[in-house]
């Protein structure tokens, strides 16, 4: 079934194909065949996967063509299945059929509905690429293709001005993290002479502690790019712009963990480079308090749960920075799980609204007591946030905590603690939404009361496959935490920590121990504990402050406004781009322009000086230019040619005097020399 | 070698086909002369595909080579052939023909007939260019394709068409009469160091190359700069292309673009670096300074651009400074980037002028304030439009990125900080396509002109197909293209990164500079 | 005291002789012709010459020969010398033929004249000594003062007459002077005698002295005004805007060629013990005047007039070949092949190109109508597509863009100077080549890209069975010298043999 | 024997006498005589250094000078009685539709 790999991708060429030239006849049915198009890439992977899991494993590599050869370069277009990609694949075509399937529903009676479903197609098509692809290069096509098709989606409602300057900025900012990318793989060439995995990481143990730490920070640039961490993460929140099955597969599930599966991809390079893997526990962990803390006061539903993906990913890294790899794409999948369901979720909610005025459909201070109304989308939603605030047995649980242990173990006590407040305020602002949303009086519009309704079949399907595994993703792969199922079966495709390493010993040896048997020492015990803790504190604060004492927020927002509208305004984070990074390039751009008229063109067009006075004394003289002088040599040319002109003043004795004054000159400079 | 001259069939049949129109065919038939003019034009492809198929890929040498004797006294002769440099912008060359001669039926109604005489003879000097082994062969072409298309832009241009045309001729000549200098001197050079024959002829003064001393090649290398420079352009020299691309006819800015900028880098190719081995090295970093400003400078100024053609003009202008860059990293994979990237800005940004025609064609305007939210009525052109521009900004999968990919790691091999900056280059190249595709696509449709937009016809689909396809071939199996140029491009290499040139060799003479 | 008849080989001078006849033949025969057919002489001119120029060239090849006891040579460079002005001659009359019945000029004389002028510049090419040299110089200009000032009708023609006599009369007294100062320090007036007498005893002295300096600066005076360098050049566009446009045309070419060739024969032959001295004055002159014919040419806005410049121009070109041929090669002086080849070639080019373009100008004129502004050229490339790109072949050679003549000969001059590192002259001759072109692409620019206003209708072109055939002959030698030039190449190679 | 100084200053003085005519005075006819008076000046150079030299050549070139002084005299005048059609005086400053 493995030599098959190369099927994967083919489904959506077929779906793009399809849909992209015959939309307009396709009309109604091009969701259906999208949806068919990821199915059968779907049970392509799921036979893989059987294989893969069941079968011998290891690692195999399926040759497509050679593509491009330059002298030593030479890549080839060819995919790798091992361990890693299994996961990515079964996350990326499980998670991309639901939302396809969703937004059949979802997307009905939009006028560009097949150009949707293409794109959508090309999505899964690129996300493919990014997974499957044995080198970095086939992965940057993939990288970049996921970039466009972001780009695409989010301006997919491209009247809107902010729905087309959102899906600009996406593409600008992560072109910005692949140019780090590009260096990146610049340096592995030139350091290793190849960019397949497999040789690249054959040759990583030579390299030295500060190659290895450029490499991975180059490479984490363009993460950071694609997975929104900081300083680039501002196009994540704009990208809400885009239909909400995008904002679910796209901007919750797949694309954002890209940057996640690259880091876990080059971990022998990144094990080799210590300084680089701490760079980016700092910034994972810094990212996910920063977002986290946005995330409590937004009103917007879609942008709560932005935030919240901003903040899990920086959770995800902080794993990967810590060299907790596996326990990093553990996370990832839970999390596409329930991150997943709660956009969904969401998505079915505005759906419901979509009769309310615009503004308000996603606000949530313009929502309430929908529980009884959608009663499928308000229970799955609900088991997504509980999943996601980290509450036993459900999936959020066992990822969030292992990470939080490994950073403990590993000696990362900043970024443990960052993290576990994190945590809280995940549970806090997740059950936040919950209770405004769901619980409580109804502040919808009352003439858009009527027209809530359930949303339809195609529509909760998803939702409730999504919490299912929400609720059992976490369970059976994780438990017992360190040493479940996904971690011996990740083990032979990521590296391990070095012996000696920055972990402390005592962490160390509970490393080895859990990779090896259970988990054992009182810590072990007392961290699972504080983590529930923390979950259980959030979720009855969120209680506490939006069911039981209603004016509480109110309260707490006058007594410290300024915390409150800092918070509001996201750090003015855009403001400040705006006005630092982008306004300045406008200008220099304009500055530029006028200079190359001016100067360089003027230099060579006629500077001031020379065309004025030659225009005043041709003006005394009545002279008809040509439209234009050619260019400033041509004008002081011209200048002096006017000058020449007017010594011919037809009187002989003038020129006679000339020849006469021209002999004397010549005399004059020989007896004088 | 067939015995059939092949390259020279190819090279005079669009001058033969221009004779006979001027002839034998009056003003009025213009139907007649434009079906002429287009089986001329496809005709020429179709015999210079052999070149593709019978192109021998392990052969570093010249191929297809045709050697007669033109001007003994001087040791001239007209001596012809391709290798793998060459052959892909013969190609692209009759090519790019077929697409100018197609484009331009709407758009050029009022004589047509010198038009296309125009158009053909521009065909020969062209290809002339290309295939010319010979020094003295290659200038007189080089010189020859000013005439045509001074007259292009002059007779059928846009409202400053007299400025440009003008600018241009002289912008071109100065550039190319300082080479002409450089030339004589390498020319006699030889006689005095080299072979001790007065010739002209490529291949024996390749050898040359390395026996002449610095200072001397310093000052030929100058001597060839200039006049490359402008022709590419590069940064300094770069203000004749907006204007000439403004006031050009889409066929005329598609040629102009697609093909006669690419003379400037050929001519570092073939000439400067394996002639003047040791001055190219030198000049590395002065020339990787000036490409990498290019870069960045052409993107900048694009991003303030209000009119679509001087947008793109500028965008030539960044991504020929890629290609520069590529040329003057010295190594196999940027100098074959760079080689790619020719073909690949022929392609994009000859496309994209070609959209440019379409629209404009329909609207007369190219200011981007009067279009807006088009991709609702012209989904076909929009599509169209829409792949041009990633593979013009480098998007995977499509020729751009492939080029710049191999110009970005060469670069890199030569040194980090050269491809640190031209990176960002790729980041301004997506902001600028970025902003005019949305600008001019997306948004409201509020102009009530726009409304009545037809979209492409069969015609404009049929001339812009094979571009397209093009650019999906080129990116998703390179190959075929890169292994035609491999060789050359190693032995290019090989001459230029030869060992140091001898210092003092028979300098004396080289103080009287003024006598 | 007995008195030796030198033996004189009367055959070496048979194109003088033979064209003395014909002058007197033409002077006859005008006496028979009525007023109307007065072209039937120019007729039998026309013929008479080609017959000449046909026995001049018989005499190529056979190395150099002296007669009339050493005053008067004939080798390669005087034969090429006598066939070009031959040939421009035919032309000439060619053009003439059609300007003449044009302008109603019915004088039989004019042909007579021409004759006397060309008769002179023969007898300039072959002299081989300083009388020679002199009395073919005066019989040449003499005569050609007559031509210029041959409209009596017009007034311009009449006052560019008198100025070209005033300037002619006051440069052939310095070169007279020059002539007698060297012949007072050197004791002969023979070319080889001056030469051994510097090469003498007290050759070294007499070549510094200041007097002789003096002597060698009138000279270089004398022959700059015959060929209008730079500071004596005042009188050109005058002249050549008043005299009938054959005259024009003829004079720019011819005087060129013979007054070159004695300037070649006198600086190379006699004064090479001088060379450095008049090597830096001409190169001084040969700058000065390609950029001020260049520049000047740019703001005029009279066609003719600005073909007087660009003539100008390119004498300054010609007399670069002449510059750069000298170089000093370890300490002797040496005069290398290519340059003066290049001088020759480039002046057989210059020949087709500018009475090509002087003859459009004819192609256009009608009674009482000159055509001479150049916006009445406007739209001309349109509407006479053949005459339009005859004209545009004549720029592109006069602006040395290939494939024309101009080119090939402005690339030998170039590669002649670079050869003898002239690099500083090269540059500045190719950077005022790329300079001419504004004005040249400005009549291209006229002739082709602006359009008419519809009220002037476009001028219609007058052409006789005569002119036609000139202008063919014109453009195919253009053409023909810049794509095959090799025959041409060699024959300007050849001239150098026994020169120097 | 009169040494050959002398001849050479005489000859020099005419010279520029005849110079300074041509260009001070304004009257045609009067240019004509300067010129005249300056090939006169070169004439006397001449035969100075012919007898300076003992060598016939001089004297020779004398002669032919002054056969051509005189065609050109008459070509000259002939082309100022051209000029004289419509005015009196030939005035050389009048003479100038032909400029820039």
């Amino acid at each position: 079934m493995i030599e098959l790999a190369w099927l994967i991708p083919v489904f959506p060429v077929i779906g793009v194909l399809i849909n992209g030239f015959f939309g307009k006849n396709v009309g109604e049915k091009a969701g259906p065949i999208a949806s068919v198009m990821a199915g059968l890439s779907f049970l392509v992977v799921l036979g893989i996967a059987v294989e893969m899991i069941f079968g011998a494993g290891g690692s195999h590599t399926v040759p497509l063509w050679t593509w491009v050869e330059a002298g030593s370069l030479s890549v080839s277009m060819s995919f790798l299945i091992d361990p890693l990609s299994t996961i990515m694949l079964l996350v990326v075509s499980g998670v991309g059929f639901l939302v396809h399937v969703y937004a059949v529903g979802y997307m009905h009676g939009d006028p560009g509905y097949p150009r949707f479903f293409t794109w959508l197609n090309l999505f899964m098509l690129s996300m493919f690429l990014l997974v499957l692809g044995d080198n970095y290069l086939v992965m940057f096509v993939g990288w970049e293709g996921v970039g466009l098709c972001s780009y695409l989606l989010i301006g997919f409602w491209y009247e809107k001005q902010s729905a087309s300057d959102a899906g600009k900025k996406a593409f600008i900012v992560n072109r910005i993290g692949d140019a780090g990318f590009l260096l990146g793989m610049f340096l592995i060439w030139t350091l290793t002479g190849s960019l397949t995995y497999t040789e690249v990481f054959k040759a990583a143990p030579e390299m030295s502690a500060a190659a290895a730490s450029a490499v991975g920070l180059l490479l984490f640039v363009g993460a950071i790019g694609k997975s929104a961490q900081i300083p680039l993460y501002v196009w994540l929140p704009d990208a809400m712009e885009g239909p909400t099955p995008v904002s679910a597969l796209i901007h919750a599930a797949t694309m954002v963990t890209a940057g996640v599966y690259m880091v876990a991809r080059t971990s022998p390079i990144y094990v080799m480079g210590p300084d680089a893997m701490s760079v980016i526990a700092i910034v994972g962990a810094l990212t996910g308090l920063f977002a986290a803390s946005i995330g409590l006061v937004q009103n917007d539903i879609k942008r709560v749960l932005a935030y919240s993906t901003v903040s899990q990913l920086g959770f995800m890294f902080m794993a990967l920075g810590v060299g907790a790899f596996a326990a990093g794409i553990f996370h990832l999948m839970t999390h596409a799980f329930f991150k997943g369901l709660l956009f969904l979720g969401s998505g079915s909610v505005i759906h419901a609204l979509h009769h309310a005025p615009e503004e308000q459909q996603q606000d949530m201070r313009y929502m309430g007591g929908l529980k009884d109304k959608m009663p499928i989308t308000y229970w799955t939603f609900l088991i997504g946030a509980i999943a996601i605030a980290g509450v036993p047995p459900l999936a959020g649980f066992w990822s969030k905590d292992e990470i939080l242990a490994n950073a403990f173990f590993t000696g990362h006590y900043t970024v443990w603690i960052m993290g576990t407040v994190a945590a809280f305020m995940t549970a806090f602002y997740m059950f936040r939404l919950i209770f405004m949303t769901f619980h409580g009086e109804m502040r919808v519009d009352h003439h858009a009361r009527e027209h809530i309704h359930e949303s339809p079949a195609t529509m909760t399907v998803p939702l409730v496959i999504l919490a299912v595994l929400s609720v059992i993703g976490g369970v059976i792969p994780g438990f017992p935490p360190e040493a479940g199922w996904i971690h011996r079966f990740l083990a032979p495709s990521l590296a391990k920590m070095p012996a000696g390493g920055h972990a402390t010993e005592q962490g160390v040896h509970l490393m080895n121990a859990a990779a090896g048997g259970g988990h054992s020492g009182p810590a072990v015990v007392f961290l699972i504990i504080l983590a529930i803790a923390v979950a259980v504190g959030g979720i009855a604060l969120a209680w506490y402050m939006y069911v039981k004492d209603t004016e509480a927020p109110r309260r707490l927002y006058r007594s410290m406004p300024g915390i409150y509208y800092l918070l509001l305004g996201k750090y003015y984070i855009d403001e400040i781009y705006q006005t630092c990074i982008v306004e300045p390039t406008y200008k220099l751009m304009r500055g530029l322009w006028t200079f190359d008229a001016k100067v360089v063109d003027g230099a060579v067009n006629g500077s001031s000086l020379i065309t004025v006075v030659s225009s005043r004394f041709s003006g005394i003289f009545d002279l008809r230019t040509v439209d234009g002088a050619v260019n400033g040599t041509a004008s002081f040319i011209r200048f002096f040619s006017q000058v020449f002109k007017y010594l011919q003043s037809g009187m002989v004795q003038n020129y006679l005097f000339v020849m006469l004054l021209g002999i004397f000159v010549m005399l004059s400079a020989y007896l004088f020399r | 070698m067939s015995n059939m001259p092949l390259l020279t069939l190819i090279t005079f049949l669009p001058a033969v086909g221009a004779v006979i129109i001027m002839l034998f065919m009056k003003k009025e038939q213009t139907k007649a002369i434009k079906g002429f003019a287009t089986a001329v034009v496809v005709l020429d492809f179709l015999i210079s595909l052999p070149l593709w198929f019978r192109f021998d890929q392990s052969e570093a040498g010249f191929q297809f080579v045709e050697k007669v004797s033109w001007i003994p006294t001087i040791g001239v002769s007209y001596f012809v052939g391709i290798d793998g440099i060459s052959v892909l912008l013969v190609l692209l060359t009759t090519l790019t023909m077929i697409i100018g001669v197609v484009c331009s039926f709407t758009a050029i109604e009022e004589r047509e007939k010198e038009y296309y005489v125009c158009l053909l003879l521009l065909a020969t000097g062209m290809l002339g260019t290309f295939i010319a082994l010979d020094i003295f062969l290659f200038y007189v072409f080089f010189e020859i394709t000013l005439v045509p298309m001074y007259f292009l832009i002059g007779v059928w241009g846009g409202p400053r068409k007299l400025y440009a045309a003008i600018k241009f001729f002289l912008y071109t000549l100065f550039g190319s009469v300082l080479m002409l200098l450089g030339i004589l001197a390498y020319y006699f050079a030889n006689l005095k160091m080299g072979t001790g024959t007065l010739t002209f002829d490529l291949v024996e003064l390749y050898a040359v190359g390395p026996k002449i001393p610095l200072s001397l090649q310093i000052w030929i290398f100058l001597a060839f700069f200039i006049g490359f420079a402008i022709k590419v352009p590069m940064f300094p020299f770069h203000t004749w292309l907006p204007d000439a691309h403004v006031e050009a006819p889409t066929a005329g800015s598609v040629i102009l673009a697609g093909i006669l900028l690419k003379m400037g880098t050929y001519g570092f190719v073939r000439f400067a670096l394996p002639l003047l081995p040791q001055a190219s090295q030198v000049f590395v970093p002065f020339m990787v300074l000036l490409s990498i400003i290019g870069i960045i400078y052409g993107a900048l100024v694009a991003m303030a651009q209000t009119d679509i053609k001087k947008l793109v003009a500028y965008s030539s202008v960044s991504h020929l400074g890629f290609v520069m860059l590529g040329v003057f990293a010295l190594n196999e994979q940027g100098v074959l980037g760079g080689q790619l990237q020719m073909i690949n800005h022929g392609i994009s940004t000859g496309a994209l002028f070609l959209l440019v025609g379409v629209v404009y064609e329909r609207r007369h305007t190219r200011l981007i304030s009067d279009y807006g939210g088009l991709s609702k009525i012209v989904p076909v052109y929009t599509v169209l439009f829409a792949i041009t521009m990633l593979s013009s900004i480098g998007l995977p999968g499509l020729n751009g990125f492939v080029g710049e990919f191999l110009i970005l790691i060469g670069a890199f091999k030569k040194s980090y900080v050269y491809a640190a900056f031209a990176v960002i280059g790729i980041v301004l190249g997506a902001a600028y396509m970025l902003w005019l595709f949305q600008r001019v696509f997306f948004g409201t449709l509020d102009n009530p002109e726009n409304e009545k937009l037809t979209d492409c016809n069969a015609r404009e689909v049929l001339y812009l197909l094979p571009l397209v396809i093009l650019m999906f071939w080129i990116g998703l199996y390179p190959k075929p293209f890169l292994g035609r140029m491999e060789a050359s491009v190693k032995k290019v290499v090989k001459m230029v990164n030869v060992a140091e040139a001898p210092q003092k060799a028979a300098l004396g003479k080289m103080t009287k500079l003024e006598k | 005291m007995e008195v030796v008849i030198p033996d004189i080989a009367l055959s070496l001078a048979l194109p003088e002789i033979g064209l003395a006849i014909l002058v007197c033949a033409v002077l006859i025969l005008d006496l028979f012709v009525s007023l109307e057919n007065k072209s039937r002489v120019g007729v039998v001119a026309f013929v008479g010459v080609v017959i000449l120029a046909l026995v001049a060239f018989g005499q190529w090849g056979e190395g150099a020969r002296t007669t009339f006891n050493g005053f008067y040579v004939v080798d390669n460079m005087s034969v090429f010398v006598k066939v070009c002005v031959l040939a421009c001659t035919a032309i000439s009359i060619l053009l003439m033929l059609q300007y003449a019945k044009v302008e109603k000029i019915n004088y039989g004389e004019f042909y007579a004249m021409l004759l006397f002028s060309v008769f002179g510049m023969l007898v300039m090419a072959s002299g081989n000594d300083l009388l020679t040299v002199y009395l073919g110089l005066e019989t040449m200009s003499i005569s050609i003062y007559v031509l210029v000032a041959f409209m009596r009708h017009d007034p311009l023609s009449r006052e560019a007459g008198l100025k070209y006599f005033l300037m002619g009369a006051f440069a052939s007294g310095v070169l007279l002077y020059g002539m007698a100062l060297t012949y007072g320090f050197t004791g002969t007036t023979s070319i080889r005698g001056i030469a051994e007498a510097f090469a003498g005893a007290g050759g070294g002295a007499i070549a510094q002295s200041p007097v002789m300096i003096f002597g060698l600066i009138l000279l270089v005076a004398g022959f700059g005004f015959k060929l209008a360098l730079a500071p004596f050049h005042m009188w050109l566009p005058d002249a050549y805007t008043g005299a009938p446009t054959p005259i024009t045309g003829f004079m720019s070419v011819a005087v060129k060629f013979a007054t070159v060739a004695a300037l070649m024969r006198i600086f190379f032959v006699a004064f090479p013990a001088m060379a450095e001295s008049w090597n830096t004055l001409l190169w001084v002159l040969t700058a000065f005047t390609m950029v001020w014919g260049n520049v000047a040419a740019i703001a005029q806005t009279s066609l003719k007039r600005m073909l007087a410049y660009s003539s100008i121009g390119h004498a300054g070109y010609v007399l670069m070949g002449v510059v750069v041929s000298m170089s000093v090669i370890d300490g002797k002086v040496t005069f290398s092949s290519i340059g003066i080849s290049a001088v020759a070639f480039y002046l057989l080019a210059y020949l087709f190109t500018n009475l090509g373009a002087f003859g459009m100008l004819i192609l256009v004129c009608r009674d009482g109508y000159r055509g001479d502004n150049i916006e009445d050229w406007k739209g001309i490339g349109q509407a006479h597509p053949w005459a339009g790109m005859a004209f545009v072949v004549f720029l592109l050679s006069l602006g040395g863009i290939p494939p024309t003549a101009g080119f090939v000969g402005k690339l030998y001059l170039f590669a002649a100077a670079v050869q003898n590192e002239y690099y500083w002259l090269a540059a500045i001759g190719l950077v005022m080549s790329a300079v001419s072109m504004y004005y040249y692409g400005r009549i291209i620019m006229v002739l082709y890209m602006e359009n008419r206003g519809d009220t002037q209708e476009v001028m219609s072109l007058s052409s006789a069975p005569s002119l036609f055939f000139a202008m063919v002959v014109l453009v195919v030698g253009t053409l023909l010298l810049g794509i095959f030039p090799g025959s041409f190449l060699d024959a300007a190679k050849g001239t150098v043999a026994g020169f120097i | 024997m009169i040494p050959m100084t002398h001849f050479l200053v005489l000859g020099a003085i005419l010279f520029l006498i005849g110079a300074m005519g041509v260009l001070m005075r304004r009257n045609a006819i009067i240019i004509l005589l300067s010129i005249e008076l300056m090939l006169n000046a070169v004439n006397v150079t001449f035969v100075g250094f012919s007898r300076h030299l003992a060598d016939m050549t001089g004297q020779v070139f004398a002669i032919f000078v002054i056969t051509v002084a005189a065609c050109e005299a008459a070509v000259g005048l002939a082309i100022l009685i051209a000029l004289n059609r419509d005015r009196t005086m030939v005035n050389v400053d009048e003479v100038n539709l032909l400029k820039w």
